[in-house]
């Protein structure tokens, strides 16, 4: 009895009403903004009832999952649960306004101030800005530090090249390129971890910096960092450390530590903040000193018991967003870290790993390839067994009610199938996943139409995607 | 407090299975050096304590929810429906929509969105949502250097300062060259482009408030081969004529006004729209309907081809996470008031402002500076520095009077009103302002 | 793929935690309370994490419908669109103590007590109480008063009757009952009304009170009214009517304006206040000044700018219920009138009666039978064609998304289906629901095996109510 | 503004289906001279509007958040979970489940609610909930009158003193004697039960707050064949011994404490349960547990024959809509919590009322009346009368010092606190008594 389920245009009618703003009476709008300034006709715009919409909407999220709903793995990701108490938290800071005066807004700037302290302190990093409202802006935020400090010292023409490897995240590429470096992928050795003589090799007098995830994008912890890093700084290239990977190490290794120079993290990741769909999340960088002066401004200073705008940094990058960053994010993060505390993050890192270990290993049992078959960190890359795709385990755990892993990444496992638990996930739920996928396994072997047209029983069924590719229907119209 | 569901004996059991006894086994392959490092934190909270503290913080900020303060964000009433829709958790925890089968609700929702902002530029398409406002324009005026192949930006004075801060960074760092021109008399002055310039991109209603007729501005970027990136405020659509219909090619701005709360400037999201020839350029997000294996409609993200997952260097935008839930939010608030109910907003808001500013500009001293016609925003000469005026209103409890940066003159403050101000509001403003300038 | 969804004791683990009070530190309980009085066991609560607590009860809702998803049309419960404003509101008001100093809740006493009046001038009465916490107990309420006036002229022991018509809900004479008094019921006539001739023989000096509800339970305007209130008041009888049904006339006739004596109100039902999945409600009573005497204490009463209890009332019935009943509903139904004005429940009112009468026309055209068609209120009842079952119409229905109508009741009509569209749903889905009763009526004749069998596609199908009935289960007990 | 969708030509098309042409005409039936009063109300107001008049309302009055007030209702921290979910469409605008099929959301919950119920009391059964605890405290009465056959009920003075007058009131109603035994020392008087005595009532710990020891009363009623209805705050539960194990038949109270707002007193839920053998004489919705015809797990309505739409005027009570969503919300409170959790919360507000017992009652001229062991409430003798006290207390911002009723004595006030009280709390008050009384 499933049918289409209508748009908002479909269930409008024309002339109906929903919520009322306060009448203003008769004013005469074309006097007051030009009647060659005014629209010719309304926006089409959906006509309806305040219940429409509620249903609406309504039924809508009950044709979602998400961590609420379900077991979430997908890799990369960090699908842990979201408290609700730093929803309630962030709900006493909405009626701010940026331009406030800032004496009227010092619990908010205390809150910055702190979560940079913090975010430092995790990380082992000198400074921090907050200013970036994620991980890719992040991303380019720190490539644009390193490019000014390239520049600060003559070398801004010279290097020019960022070191990449081939595991890595499609977002650390497309920033060196936004931040107006060349991109060279260094292969991954048979390890999974990055090729340490490829690496010395590729370095160079033209190359500004390396983009690393450690753990990386297979989950590995890169063992031969420190040599790694020492060996890059040797040849002045700077060090970048994505943080989308941070849930794995909190309290037991600062990438600092390691002797990055600059890192960003996603607070909607490691942070807990919730994805909402894809956003908005916020990703902070931390620099260490020498690529402080380059930091966007403002960032929030303290003096005795004032917290006030720094602008003073003269040699800054600029701004890289209206404002200060996505401050409701940064509200759910500071109530986060206060709750878990030292002991609390840490702990969470090392049931994320322990989660990971323990699914690598029954999913191994249960047939899956590991390719890496080590330690991992808080995710691992499996693969399905032999004559299944990645996709159809994918879309078959769908009928089983969880959320695929993500697949086919990092590109160069064949098959990948990338899987992050979070230590938010019990015991009994991974057993009960490994079950699944193990009859995902077998059924799967023995009859490959079943598998080949999973999902059954979703609100809707494998899409079109090559048809919305070539004839791509961007919005709405009515039936001509 | 953690949100851990380990009870100690489980994670005994589980190391077993891996054969270790310890979690710190677990740790066994990174460099002993550096090792559990002592983090200095503040103890832990449970949750009442934790609240209870971000209550206290709280307290110690004034609400600006009659704020007059503009210039991108303002305050207005958001209806109940809209924050208790979108805090349904399928909402709040999902993620990308990368799997359509089960994620209808968020794809079907930004299918929606893409189709009001569309509507409200008079542009072809919109993506799924930006940062903010200011990197919006950025990524419009990339998009437009692609599209030409060309290097230089001319961008009006009229754009709002910070967005003009943030696209020099992003021109910067890929060697673009960005030209400013200077506003005269509060509006746009008249300019012709060489055809080194890619993007030319100027803000209706100005920085100052002013509506501009961007008409002549458009007709020489075009004859230059240039594309026009059109800066609005998407409330102010409701009423005016809208960038595709000025013959704008890009569309961008902030759409906090829809529905999205202050939130300290973010989160809040930015759109973008454009013309279909600029389709393959577009950064971000986009959906497609589409048809499941059984007939049934359906939506996915389409043209990811674009996007940095697969064309990494080479991607339109490093774009990944963008602002989805406040975008879902602004189609909610627009869906929950329609086209009459958000002109209604709109010319409330307008009302209100030509209100205040006749009344503020009454007062001695005081001179209004955006020349007519404004929209919902207007900038005063004040007797004394902006911000020092600010903070006196502050001590009143009255948030008022951005100050406006010295390059557009000198003691300058801008004010806005909206829809949430009564005449009661507009007369403490008043009131206020005789005292601190008295 | 779906199985047994588990209890929350199934899914908890010994030892498992979820929010964490503050620890008190040591302190010596047995000291405090006494060894003696103390728990020799913990209870056996669930021991959950917080996502599992957020998991279940989501997933739980989304095996649940209500009018944010579906059309509800149950007759008699006026399920009508609840507005987010009035949530809104009465969030307002959570933080306030029954017994804070009355100065300090002077914001609250003067919503009590404006809602006080704008219910007297709404159905017409002199004087109402707010404290009843539903309907029901606004009956026992009202009933109480009664008597106490009965008895406070020495009538007291003679008049222990009250006349019920056959057609009346449940609740009606379980009050009766609860409030000392004996019922009899009075038959319908053929058109639906009571019978004015079997009322009147019916009259007597042993008879306290008659109550009505008007529109009555078949959504028909009892056309006699004021005659028939005549002939009982001549006779001493006092007029009850029972509010339910409200949302038929407001702003168009007033029960007080009718001749009724005392009244109740369903502010979960004719104001807009959500229903809760069974409560809390509302269920204020009105009286004529006669009886304003018995009232229950405290009510609210204003004196210059101040609000005030008012005790003073020396004949009162008593006390209903702790405090000052269910206050948070109040906030709401008070947001609710604050927001349609006179002219907005007017407007409801008619709407409610418009798209009932629609779908009474377009049903009975689609070949269900109409036991009483004639012009109805906010309400009718309708028949299923020949050979179908109102319990089988129902189970198709929801197959098709709605909710079905009320079935069975009232008792008068067999196969009785009450339909209460209100006042919120528009003509389309009153169409698309018109359609689907077609086709459930074509199929289920066509196929009585289908029809018999429904639903398919709801998480559990028919359940198995008998044995529920012979062997309840009454609580999780874990397997023996 | 209401919320109707139909706009003026769809009022026309559907009149017109009727062979109408003016809504008025759908009122023909009604008698003319009673047809459209003129309604006296205030004028309708949009969302905007009415939100800003109930903040303006909100204003008016003072938080209890931190109060020290008691007597059945007190300020206990409700996890954020609460409210996120029971504010969920599908639990909020449910009706009572009668349609199962759709319900089992619902039914579930309170099927898991019934088995937690049973868990604190150590009874049998519980039902799906009551209005609150006085109404909870009549009905349990009712129910051993009828069990028993009897006419006379005796309740210790121990017992809310609102409660009693609620059971007074339904008594009355059914002609039912009522006799009241007074305190001695703060605690119920040993009594004996005459063979008239259907129910026997005491609440513990008991009004003034000191833990009772029932064992005596309990004794003595079976030995005259009454029924023990047992008064109880649940939170105690979660350290005293229940109910059932003292040996009652019948407890109730009210659930508030549980998960619930205070909101100034409504709504909340009283709960009840039961032993097995009084099963068909409970008031009130069961859920059993049943299967479905492809042997799913699933629930229902149970037991609907002892309810009124079944069986009228012969049912068991009248109830129909009772509280269910705040039931809900104490379900899942203590989800969340756990037993050790909601243990810890106990704890806490005893260690804290025993600690603002000793630092109150150090102070000259206040004396504890309450004999020990209490739990977290006590009450004190105090200089003046108590509603003097209070509001003194509540012009700073202070709200404690509930009185209590003359029977119990003179100038006698009620103090609680929880674990959402800090020890700067507990100073604040301390301090303020101080002032007051100086
Ligand atoms: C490894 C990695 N790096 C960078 C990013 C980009 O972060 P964001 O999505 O916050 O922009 C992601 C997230 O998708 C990621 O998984
Ligand atoms: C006609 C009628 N009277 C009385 C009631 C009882 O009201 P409540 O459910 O609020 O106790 C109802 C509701 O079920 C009803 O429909």
């Amino acid at each position: 009895m499933k049918g289409d389920f209508p748009t908002l245009f479909e269930r409008s009618r024309s002339g109906r009403r929903g919520t009322r703003p306060p009448s203003v009476g008769d004013v005469d709008l074309a006097a007051m903004l030009g009647a060659d300034n005014m629209r010719s006709e309304p926006a089409r715009l959906p006509e309806l009832d305040e219940l429409s919409v509620v249903r609406h909407y309504t039924n809508l999220s009950r044709r979602q999952v998400g961590v609420d709903t379900s077991f979430y793995p997908l890799g990369s990701c960090t699908m842990k649960y979201n408290p609700r108490a730093s929803e309630a938290a962030a709900a006493l800071f909405t009626e701010l306004h940026p331009y406030q005066d800032p004496e009227s807004v010092q619990g908010a700037l205390q809150i910055i101030y702190e979560l940079q302290e913090y975010l430092a302190e995790i990380t082992g990093m000198d400074a921090v800005t907050l200013q970036p409202a994620a991980g890719a802006h992040g991303e380019l935020t720190g490539m644009m530090l390193i490019r000014a400090y390239h520049e600060s010292r003559g070398e801004g023409e010279q290097r020019r090249v960022v070191l990449v490897p081939d595991s890595a995240h499609g977002s650390n590429p497309a920033s060196s390129m936004m931040a107006g470096f060349v991109v060279r992928e260094i292969p991954s050795g048979a390890d999974g971890e990055v090729d340490l003589n490829e690496l010395r090799a590729a370095l160079g007098p033209e190359v500004a910096a390396i983009m690393l995830t450690n753990p990386n994008t297979l989950g590995l912890f890169e063992r031969k960092i420190l040599e790694l890093i020492d060996a890059a700084h040797q040849q002045g290239v700077q060090l970048y450390y994505d943080g989308a990977n941070l849930n794995a190490i909190m309290g037991w290794a600062r990438p600092g530590d390691m002797g990055f120079d600059v890192i960003h993290l996603n607070l909607h990741k490691t942070f807990s903040t919730p994805h909402g769909g894809g956003g908005p999340g916020s990703g902070p960088v931390g620099a260490k000193a020498h690529l402080a002066p380059f930091l966007p401004v403002p960032t929030v200073k303290r003096e005795g018991e004032r917290y006030l705008f720094d602008y003073d940094r003269p040699q800054t990058i600029g701004r890289m967003r209206s404002f200060y960053g996505n401050f409701g994010v940064m509200v759910r993060a500071y109530t986060y870290i206060r709750m878990l505390g030292a002991a609390g993050l840490k702990r969470s890192s090392a049931l994320a790993v322990l989660n990971a270990n323990y699914l690598r290993k029954k999913l191994k049992d249960a047939g899956y390839i590991i390719p890496h078959d080590r330690l991992c960190k808080h995710e691992f890359v499996a693969q399905p067994p032999a004559g299944l795709h990645a996709l159809d385990v994918a879309k078959a755990l769908l009928d089983y009610g969880y959320h695929p892993p993500t697949i086919y990444f990092p590109l160069i496992v064949k098959e990948a199938l990338m899987i992050e638990p979070t230590e938010t996930e019990s015991q009994e739920t991974l057993d009960e996943y490994v079950t699944v996928m193990a009859e995902i396994a077998r059924r799967g072997q023995e009859d490959p139409d079943w598998i080949s047209h999973t999902p059954y029983s979703t609100p809707v069924r494998r899409l079109d995607e090559v048809s919305a590719n070539r004839h791509p229907r961007l919005r709405w119209k009515p039936e001509e | 407090m953690d949100f851990t569901p380990h009870t100690p004996e489980e994670v005994q059991a589980m190391l077993a299975e891996l054969g270790l006894s310890d979690l710190r086994q677990l740790f066994a392959d990174l460099p002993q050096e550096i090792l559990e490092p002592q983090l200095r934190l503040p103890e832990p909270l449970g949750e009442q304590e934790a609240l209870s503290l971000l209550r206290s913080l709280a307290a110690k900020n004034a609400s600006a929810e009659k704020s007059f303060l503009g210039g991108a964000v303002r305050p207005h009433f958001i209806p109940s429906v809209v924050p208790a829709l979108m805090s349904r958790g399928e909402f709040l925890t999902a993620y990308t929509p990368y799997q359509p089968e089960v994620s209808q609700g968020v794809l079907q929702a930004i299918f929606e969105y893409q189709t009001m902002i569309a509507e409200l530029t008079g542009l072809d398409v919109s993506n799924a949502s930006l940062y903010d406002g200011a990197s919006a324009l950025a990524e419009g005026v990339l998009l437009a250097l692609r599209q030409t192949r060309r290097m230089a930006v001319v961008v009006s004075q009229g754009v709002h300062p910070e967005y003009r801060q943030v696209l020099a960074t992003y021109l910067h760092a890929v060697g673009a060259e960005l030209r400013t021109i200077e506003l005269a008399g509060g509006l746009t002055a008249p300019a012709e482009f060489d055809e080194t310039v890619g993007a030319v991109v100027l803000q209706n209603p100005n920085f100052l408030g002013a509506i501009e007729n961007p008409s002549s501005w458009i007709a020489a970027a075009h004859a230059s081969g240039a594309l026009v990136v059109y800066v609005t405020d998407p409330l102010s659509l409701a009423l005016l004529k809208p960038p595709g219909a000025w013959g704008a090619d890009v569309a961008v701005g902030d759409g906090q006004p829809l529905g999205n709360p202050m939130n300290f400037g973010g989160p809040q999201f930015g759109y973008i729209a454009v013309r279909d020839k600029l389709l393959r350029q577009l950064p971000g997000r986009l959906v497609s309907e589409t048809r499941d294996v059984d007939g049934r409609r359906g939506y996915v993200l389409a043209l990811a081809a674009r996007e940095q997952h697969i064309r990494r260097a080479k991607a339109k935008s490093n774009i990944t996470t963008n602002s989805q839930l406040s975008a879902l939010m602004a189609a909610v608030y627009l869906a929950a008031l329609g086209p009459q109910g958000l002109a209604d907003v709109a010319a409330a808001a307008v009302a209100k402002a030509h209100a205040l500013a006749a009344q503020l500009a009454s007062l001695p001293g005081l001179e209004l500076v955006t020349p007519r016609p404004f929209f919902n925003e207007f900038t005063l000469r004040l007797p004394a520095p902006a911000a020092v005026v600010r903070a006196q209103l502050a001590k009143r409890g009255l948030q008022a009077a951005t100050p406006v940066p010295e390059e557009y003159g000198d003691n300058l403050a801008l004010f806005s009103a909206t829809e949430r101000h009564s005449d009661d509001d507009l007369r403490s403003l008043l009131d206020g302002i005789k005292e601190v300038l008295a």
